[in-house]
């Protein structure tokens, strides 16, 4: 399953687990912020909703 | 002067709407409204600061001399320094004159920051007369006044009145002018769309 | 617009601040760096042209934030920009009276500590061509930097970060002129880039800077 | 109906909402699929060993670290010329995906520098451009953090935005003129065909297409984020003076 990497294992897995990572983290970050946002805008305008209705 | 429908905005939030008036030469203007109602927006507008939200300003270019809360003045430079700086910019020569009609004659050589406020404050307004300019925007200029004062301020307005100047003043204190009033809280924004197309809702 | 440039001179004199402390910034930088590498007299003179411009960038960029903060706190820059100079011309004197006040007394003082750190003799007058002809690019560039941070509390930290990255380019082209003609190699090309910069800068950051004030004023 | 249409907010937000989860599924399909093939499937190279493997994320990473920066500067040109508020949004939205790819490329690159040039950072005109760049990129975001009223901040980071692309440009000559650089980027770089064959191309490019598939969607996503920001700040700044108002009145 796991092809040879010969004696750059080290570099070439650290590289991929880096890029990973660092891709997780920008997506989950996005992601969160996202809902977040979303939730209090959401919350926003049924607030503004309310004032008028 | 005309000012047409004129709309403006302070932070991209409307504060003013449909603003119409005329100012014609040798008149003032009083601009009446509680604080944060958009008296100094206005002025700002007025002066080309900021981006009328709508509407027209007719004014012919270069006329403006804008008299705002803060002075402009350098602390380290005397009282006929700074005149002289704002009147060599303005391309005019009227320092001797702006120093006698504000009674600063005395203080000419002292540096502005050993001035009282009202001191400052007189140089500020003395600033006004080195512009050369016709249209005169004063917001609050009376501030941190004494009686005295605001009564050397008066002349000089009536005097630049009267030589075919105009004037539109935010102010709370009577002057003692032949002035229109304008009360800005007729014109307060009624709350119209935000710009950019966010206050339509959207999921 | 001569009267704006001599007010700014003159305050830069009275307030004192101006080229003392960039100054000694500068001389102190200098000092420092033997400290740091060692006292070796060849290593000194292989990099000092370096370390003097690298000085030099960041004695200039000390006095970067109060172009525009001091006029922007006591309302002068609302009311220059109501007055019939165009805020491009207003831009310019700024960023020559930062030059004449901060810059050029680090050129004239650039071979003095030179001979701090043995630059070679043939050096001299090389650093001083490529630090008179880059160092308006840095003032220029340094203003536009301080028109885009004038609003802000904390601006002086934020400019540095912002101006820092778009001083590379003048910094490599200026230490290659120096350090080639201290070495005594051909250094036309980097002088003609550096020159080149400057010209550009003054040309075009004027309207960028002008209209950065603009929107600040707003 | 003329193109600018689709960049009034609320028509954003109605055609961008099934793109974003389109554009997720498709480039993580097209990731995985490449990273797989180029790490399970490709040979060594000759010389560089199994290092090779590394240019899968390296390459697509650094060009997409410069087409943010450019979409930055198109997305900033048309805020300051034609004023579209979800223009100057996109590229506040971008810039920490650009941060991210520059990271990326700078990261594998030192990994990839260190069995072959046996350091972990040199100062080769590339990598020390991209450096560069990621200091644009830090000073653009510091930039829009700073700036409280949200069109100040569109319309000086969009003149920083400007400003700053030149400025990269004559660095990256600046750079290259400063150091002639040791750059393997010949041997196995785009503009060298004949030396990379097609079992390393395919799944380069797929890897390629994967990051800008998920460029697009992430970019889309945040700026439906900072859409929705912007429609809060209007409603609670109406909310204030609408108080403010009736305890008055």
């Amino acid at each position: 399953m796991m092809p040879d990497l010969g004696k750059y294992g080290a570099e070439v897995l650290s590289a991929y687990g880096a890029t990973i990572a660092l891709l997780a983290v920008l997506v989950w970050a996005s992601w969160v912020r996202a809902r977040r946002v979303r939730a209090a805008l959401e919350e926003a305008e049924a607030r503004r909703k309310d004032a008028e209705g | 002067m005309r000012v047409e429908d004129l709309g403006c905005q302070r932070g991209g939030v409307p504060v003013l709407e449909g603003v119409s008036f005329t100012l014609a030469a040798g008149e003032a203007l009083a601009l009446r409204g509680p604080n944060g109602s958009g008296k100094t927006t206005l002025l700002r507008t007025i002066a080309g600061l900021q981006p009328p939200a709508g509407g027209r300003i007719e004014l012919a270019e270069d006329s403006v001399a804008y008299g705002a809360h803060a002075d402009g003045l350098k602390a380290t430079l005397t009282v006929a320094e700074n005149l002289a700086f704002w009147a060599a910019i303005h391309a005019c020569d009227k320092v001797s004159e702006a120093l006698e009609a504000f009674e600063l004659r005395p203080l000419a050589t002292r540096p502005a920051q050993k001035l009282s406020a009202g001191q400052k404050r007189r140089l500020g307004l003395a600033r006004l007369l080195v512009t050369g300019r016709p249209l005169w925007l004063l917001d609050e200029p009376t501030v941190s006044l004494d009686a005295d004062s605001v009564g050397l301020f008066g002349r000089a307005v009536r005097a630049h009145l009267s030589a075919g100047g105009a004037a539109l003043i935010a102010t709370h204190t009577d002057l003692g002018l032949e002035a229109r009033v304008l009360d800005v809280t007729a014109f307060a924004a009624t709350g119209g769309p935000a710009p950019g197309g966010f206050a339509e809702a959207f999921a | 617009m001569s009267a704006l440039l001599l007010r700014d001179l003159k305050l830069a004199v009275r307030a004192g601040g101006g080229f003392g402390l960039g100054l000694a910034f500068f001389l102190i930088v200098t000092v420092l760096v033997p400290f740091g590498v060692g006292p070796d007299s060849g290593l000194l003179a292989r990099i000092a042209p370096g370390i003097l411009w690298v000085g030099a960038l960041l004695a200039c960029l000390l006095s970067l934030d109060r172009i525009f903060q001091l006029d922007w706190e006591d309302g002068s820059l609302e009311l220059l920009a109501t007055a019939p100079i165009p805020m491009e011309g207003v831009v310019l004197m700024k960023a020559l009276a930062h030059w004449l006040s901060s810059a050029l007394p680090l050129v004239l003082a650039a071979p003095v500590l030179g001979v701090l750190l043995n630059l070679p003799t043939a050096g001299y007058g090389w650093l001083m061509l490529s630090l008179a002809l880059g160092t308006p690019a840095l003032s220029m560039i340094g203003t536009f930097g301080a028109a885009l941070t004038v609003g802000l509390k904390r601006g002086g930290l934020l400019l540095s970060l912002l101006v820092l990255p778009l001083y590379v380019p003048t910094l490599i082209f200026g230490t290659e002129a120096a350090r080639r003609g201290a070495e005594g190699l051909a250094n036309a090309t980097p002088l003609l880039m550096l020159a080149g910069i400057t010209a550009g800068v003054t040309a075009l950051l004027p309207f960028a800077a002008a209209a950065v004030i603009r929107v600040n004023l707003r | 109906m003329s193109i600018w249409e689709y960049a009034n907010p609320r028509r954003f937000m109605g055609w961008s909402a099934p793109l974003v989860p389109l554009f997720s599924a498709l480039a993580a399909l097209l990731i995985a699929l490449g990273l797989v093939w180029g790490f399970f499937f490709t040979p060594e190279d000759y010389r560089m060993g199994s290092t090779v493997k590394i240019i899968y994320i390296h390459v697509p990473s650094a060009m997409m670290a410069i087409n943010i920066w450019v979409m930055m500067l198109v997305a900033s040109l048309i805020w300051l010329v034609r004023r579209h508020h979800v223009s100057a949004l996109a590229a506040k939205a971008a810039a920490p995906i650009g941060v991210v790819m520059t990271l990326i490329a700078l990261i594998t690159g030192a990994i990839w520098g260190q069995p072959m040039w046996g350091t972990w950072w040199a100062w080769d005109p590339r990598l020390t451009s991209f450096l560069i760049l990621f200091l644009f990129y830090l000073g653009y975001m510091a930039l829009w953090a700073a700036i409280e009223d949200p069109d100040t901040a569109a319309d000086l980071t969009g003149m920083l935005c400007l400003v700053g692309s030149v400025f990269a440009v004559l660095s990256r000559y600046a750079v290259n003129f400063w150091n002639q650089g040791l750059h393997q980027g010949a041997t196995l770089s785009l503009d060298a065909e004949e030396n990379i064959s097609d079992v390393f191309w395919l799944p380069l490019l797929v890897c390629m297409a994967g990051f800008g598939v998920l460029f697009a969607a992430l970019v889309l996503l945040r700026t439906r984020t900072e859409i929705r920001l912007r429609r809060l700040h209007v409603l609670e700044a109406r909310d204030r003076t609408g108080r403010k108002g009736s305890g008055e009145g």
